[in-house]
């Protein structure tokens, strides 16, 4: 066999191999979506669930996990970004940064039952915060941390060092060139990660089984009071969150729907990560665009 | 002159802003340091009990088949003999990285070499799209799907490692492509322009240059999968059997170390041997995850040398 | 490669009191870890004028230029003294971040932020206190005239940087470093990325900005350094060989490896 | 920029504020536990609070052991479990109150192609302890039996060894932790036989007879069905005020009537024998 031929079949044999991951994508997402989509229904989408009767809806753990994922991200971006900010313009090369270089690659490697099951002896019990959202998103905080922290430094590093030279140059101090100069030009990268593991979030359930518990008291739309219990902004009411309610119904459901329901809530939840991913690329897309001012 | 000099020589509003900067941007570092430790902490102190508190001998541990922690066995000892978790886990996870491996390549080289620009459009999403599914979603879908068609073809129940390795397949495939594909896209361009130039085919300079240098990176992109794998939870807990039994194949039901701690928490009390016999599990976990990172670290610190 | 005697030297010394000194550097030695890129430099660039830094690559020119205002502290050990006014700005306790304001830099590569024309001038103001509308628009047009840039570019300011072409992203960078009215301009290779036309009009520019300002400058090019600057000094192996008038340098060099190194006998 | 992040702060800081001031007013009662408890106590907690709305009632899974071990460390007010406190090991049993709000019957499902109906108690421990292996061995077609047991150390587990298997250790094989899974499991995969509360058998899969007699509520309460458990509430020492009255109210009749059989438990009104942690039964 020549060379020529060789190369064709190596490229065809190449092709082949990505058209059947594809395949299993689009089979997968068709295949929740089909079992799914004919369940959903506003009405679906917004009343309460039932423990045991048919026609139970999913509006409160919807309502939930987005909460739960704003409080997340209020919580750990900026750490994430400090963080990032620290280990990309201030950390010495030494022994000491490349031991919390590892440390952070071992929490992103971490089971998320861990993570949940240390939420819950810290925060939960040893914090008195109660199963809440709070504890939750605590939780999560944990677990989104260091992908959030890698994502925003490599986003910087991803800047060309001609711009950090610029910056500091024209007399700018570090921090200045860092969040002046360099963190505008890496917010698409740092906003397609954000959004990201926004979906990640949105989609985890071991780590919140511990932690935001998993039963949903009963929300009153009309009270926005945060400290009712019944409001649905109270962070520290227990709540379940969409992953959690699939996990839940699928090991202990009795409502004579279950199978409905749990269709039904991971079609919505694919969905959502959907919309995330798109709406990231995007945004990133606009933002870039804006700021390089090209057509 | 000097007015200059003081100007020079006294710190201004830009250095006391880097300062505070550089200070709050320590913190947050350090939180996530103090994290880690605090999380170490608790599992190995957990973990450790179990050898030193309840006086399980590490090697009974490592290398036992009974798995009954409530129980004592024959030899008046508990019976926590992990071998059939930790050869499960080590299964699912060598045989997922082995099945994705190919597929990730061929992911990798069709982003960056044979379509770069179509091939990044689709591929992309679709990567991002396998990492945004929900572990819950995978393990349904697992149960419903590869569960039936492993027993279809296999015969058996259908739960065992082959269905975990499948769901896997699937769930570290996105975390080697990318990684594969950032360590290609590292190789300059010059490599690729040398060997075509010199009248390489397309297949020629990958096989022959663009591969080769990009080794380290390929070991690193499957550890981090490897890495994942290990560590997941509920997917693999729902489609491989949860049964504590050495794998003699791979189409009977097994147990991994995530899959007997996740449905044992609960039902054990805190203090306990059962309860610190999964914390020590944990803690294996653990080991694990960092020894996967510091073989990551010398794979690249070895593939820097050769460069 | 020819083996040059890297002790015979010639460095022109100025009588002080008819040329004043803007910075000068004494016994300038750098390190990268434990290699030695730069030996004893010790130069006296005179006011008002262009100094061009020629040498081969790996000379330690560009080494230099960038020790004179601190960018190499983060990767290498720069010893020894750089007197500025009379003050050792290689000094420890110096606020370099104030520093660079007077010491500014143009790099190899244009390297304009990914904001508008008039942001990429006006942000560096803003941050160094200017409030005043006026003001930033005053100094925005006048940076970029010095530049000779404002005639391409005044009808849009507002458009991103990014889209202008490297000849003139180039000039504004220019004109970034002029309106932070700094006494010192380094300038490191500004023209190697350009086309000759943009060379042109980037030397047309400098020559007229010599005036003002004292201009420090890293070239490859020799025409570009017999067209444009004053003084040369020549660099080898980390080893400033000579320094003199440009025009005795071309003609006339006091060492052998520097006739050598223009005439293209060089290696 | 600036803007962005202050108000990234500003957000930030009044979570941390709502921390501080979140802290619940009125009576709070914590009830982590049983997850197979918990959806009746759910509703309870819900339907109690319709009227008592000065209580706050929490209500989480988490598992038995988790239950017992919390409400023993004082962490929350009640835990709940599947199994007699004395039953755990770690647990000081003599320290909880023990409430028991509901029995719960367990029934062994088999997928439903298996032909056989009925097995004896000595039949259906032989299988789970791996001495018969083939539904041919009890009267049924030529097929290998594929037994799924359920988690160790989980109180359905607990109950149904102490019961069924007198004293013998259950064969290794699959383990599954919920009901719904095993419900599942057990519909999908031929020969399967499993075993659940009597509120996950459906269409999907088949209750067994054991000798003869058939798993429903009212075998259960003269125990001609042995094979069932109490659902408890446990307390640590003698609960307060406000907690009695919300066991009292999971205990009333009323609340038995309605709320416990729709959840397909059995009222402990209606049980004609009572049995203790030694498995020692007495009639009523």
């Amino acid at each position: 066999m020549n060379a020529k031929r060789i190369d064709k079949l190596a490229t065809a044999v190449i092709s082949l191999l990505v058209g059947v991951v594809v395949l299993i994508l689009l089979s997968l997402i068709g295949y929740i979506l089909v079992t799914g989509l004919p369940h959903i229904s506003w009405h679906f989408l917004t009343s309460p669930s039932q423990a045991f009767l048919k026609g139970g809806g999913i509006g409160d753990q919807l309502f939930n996990s987005f909460y739960l994922l704003v409080l997340t991200l209020v919580i750990s971006f900026p750490i994430a970004l400090g963080a990032g900010i620290y280990l990309f313009e201030y950390a010495p090369k030494n022994w000491v940064t490349n031991t919390i270089r590892v440390a952070i690659e071992v929490l992103s490697s971490l089971p998320s039952v861990v993570v949940g099951l240390f939420g819950f002896l810290l925060f939960v019990v040893e914090f008195k915060l109660g199963f809440s959202i709070l504890s939750g998103a605590i939780a999560l905080t944990f677990f989104n941390l260091p992908l959030l922290t890698r994502s925003i430094e490599n986003s910087l590093t991803a800047v060309p060092k001609l711009q950090r030279e610029a910056g500091l140059a024209l007399g700018f101090s570090r921090w200045q060139t860092v969040l002046g100069v360099i963190f505008p030009e890496a917010l698409p990268g740092i906003l397609t990660a954000v959004i990201l593991s926004a979906g990640r979030i949105f989609g985890e359930a071991a780590a919140l089984i511990y932690t935001a518990g998993q039963s949903a008291p009963i929300l009153n739309f009309a009270n926005w009071n945060p400290f009712s219990p019944t409001s649905p902004l109270n962070p520290m009411r227990p709540a379940e969150t969409l992953a959690v309610h699939i996990w839940k119904i699928n090991s202990e459901g009795i409502m004579p729907d279950a199978s409905a329901v749990s269709a039904g809530a991971s079609a919505v939840l694919i969905v959502v990560v959907l919309l995330f991913n798109f709406s990231a690329r995007w945004l990133g897309n606009r933002i870039y665009r804006k700021i390089t001012a090209s057509k | 002159m000097d007015k200059i000099k003081r100007q020079l020589t006294s710190s201004s509003k830009a250095t006391r802003q880097d300062r505070i900067g550089k200070l709050v941007a320590f913190l947050c570092t350090f939180l996530i340091g103090l994290l880690v430790v605090s999380i170490f902490y608790m599992v190995a102190s957990r973990g450790l009990a179990t050898f030193f508190k309840d006086h399980v001998s590490l090697w009974d541990f490592l290398s036992h088949q009974n798995w009954n922690p409530s129980q004592v066995g024959k030899d008046g000892t508990p019976e926590v003999g992990a071998l059939p978790m930790i050869v499960g886990s080590f299964s699912v996870t060598v045989l997922s990285a082995i099945l994705a491996t190919p597929f990730a390549v061929s992911m990798a080289l069709f982003m960056t070499e044979i379509a770069p620009k179509r091939g990044q459009k689709v591929l992309q999403p679709v990567i991002e799209l396998l990492v945004g599914i929900p572990s819950v979603v995978y393990g349904f879908v697992g149960l419903t799907i590869v569960v039936p068609v492993v027993r279809a073809l296999g015969g058996g129940t259908g739960f065992g490692i082959l269905s975990g390795t499948l769901v896997l397949f699937v769930m570290v495939l996105p975390t080697i492509t990318s990684m594969y594909v950032d360590s290609l896209r590292s190789v300059p361009g010059f490599y690729r322009e040398a060997a075509l130039a010199l009248g390489a085919t397309r297949w020629q300079s990958i096989y022959k240059v663009i591969l080769r240098a990009s080794v380290p990176g390929l070991l690193t992109a499957i550890i981090f999968g490897m890495a994942r794998a290990f560590g997941e939870a509920l997917a693999v807990q729902m489609v491989i059997g949860n049964a504590s039994l050495l794998p003699h194949d791979l189409i009977s039901p097994a147990s991994t170390l995530t899959s007997v701690l996740t449905t044992g928490i609960g039902n054990t009390v805190m203090g306990t041997l059962p309860n610190n016999a999964l914390w020590s599990l944990a803690l294996i976990l653990l080991l694990m995850s960092l020894a996967f990172n510091l073989l990551v670290r010398v794979i690249g610190s070895k593939g820097r040398l050769t460069k | 490669m020819k083996k040059y005697s890297l002790t015979e030297n010639y460095i022109h010394k100025f009588d002080p009191n008819k040329t004043t000194i803007g910075l000068s550097t004494e016994d300038l030695q750098v390190f990268y870890g434990d290699y030695h890129a730069m030996y004893d430099g010790n130069l006296q660039f005179p006011k008002n004028a262009i100094t061009a830094m020629i040498g081969a690559s790996g000379s330690g020119k560009s080494t230099f230029l960038r020790c004179l205002n601190r960018m190499n502290d983060d990767i290498a050990t720069v010893k020894g003294k750089i007197v500025y006014q009379g003050i050792d700005i290689n000094a420890p306790e110096i606020n370099v971040y104030e520093m660079r304001k007077h010491v500014g830099m143009v790099f190899q590569r244009p390297n304009p932020f990914a904001k508008s024309i008039f942001k990429n001038i006006a942000y560096p103001l803003q941050k160094a206190g200017i409030k005043s509308k006026v003001e930033l628009k005053e100094r925005v047009e006048k940076s970029l005239r010095q530049a000779a840039l404002w005639e391409e570019v005044k009808d849009d300011l507002n458009r991103s940087a990014l889209a202008l072409s490297g000849g003139q992203q180039q000039r504004l960078c220019i004109a970034r470093a002029l309106a932070m009215n700094p006494d010192v301009l380094l300038l490191d290779e500004p023209a190697s990325a350009l086309d000759p036309i943009s060379t042109g009009k980037l030397e047309q520019a400098l020559f007229e900005l010599k005036n003002q300002y004292m201009i420090i400058m890293v070239t490859h090019s020799m025409q570009q350094a017999s067209r444009t600057s004053d003084y040369t000094a020549f660099f080898h192996m980390g080893h400033v060989l000579e320094f003199d008038r440009t025009e005795r340098i071309f003609t006339k060099p006091h060492i052998q490896a520097t006739e050598d190194y223009i005439s293209g006998n060089f290696g | 920029m600036k803007r962005i992040i202050g108000v990234i702060l500003a957000v930030g800081i009044l979570a941390v504020g709502l921390v501080g001031c979140g802290t619940k007013k009125g009576h709070a009662i914590t009830i982590v536990g049983s997850t197979a408890l918990q959806p009746l106590v759910e509703r309870a907690a819900s339907n109690y609070q319709l009227v008592n709305s000065n209580v706050a009632i929490t209500v989480q899974g988490g598992g038995s052991g988790t239950g017992l071990s919390q409400v023993q460390s004082g962490a929350v007010t009640i835990g709940n479990s599947d199994v007699f406190a004395e039953d755990q090991e770690g647990i000081k049993a003599a320290k909880l109150v023990d409430h028991k709000v509901a029995v719960v019957g367990i029934t062994p499902i088999v997928n439903k192609k298996v032909t056989v109906k009925n097995l004896t108690a000595k039949q259906l421990r032989q299988i789970f302890t791996g001495k018969i292996t083939n539904w041919q061995q009890v009267g049924g077609k030529k097929q290998k039996i594929t037994v799924i047991n359920r988690s160790q150390g989980s109180g359905i587990r607990n109950t149904f060894e102490a019961i069924v298997l007198a004293g013998k250790t259950a064969l290794r094989s699959q383990e599954q932790d919920s009901n719904g899974t095993v419900q599942k499991i057990v519909a999908a995969t031929p020969g399967a036989i499993s075993y659940t509360s009597f509120s996950y058998v459906n269409d999907q899969v088949k209750a067994l007879n054991l000798n003869g007699v058939q798993p429903i509520a009212a075998n259960v309460m003269t125990n001609a069905w042995p094979i069932w458990s109490y659902e408890h509430m446990y307390t640590k020492g003698k609960p307060d005020v406000q907690t009695k009255q919300f066991l009292n109210y999971v205990r009333s009749p009323k609340n038995q009537k309605t709320l416990i059989t729709d959840l397909g438990y059995i009222s402990i009104h209606d049980m004609k024998v009572t049995r203790d942690y030694h498995g020692n039964l007495r009639h009523k």
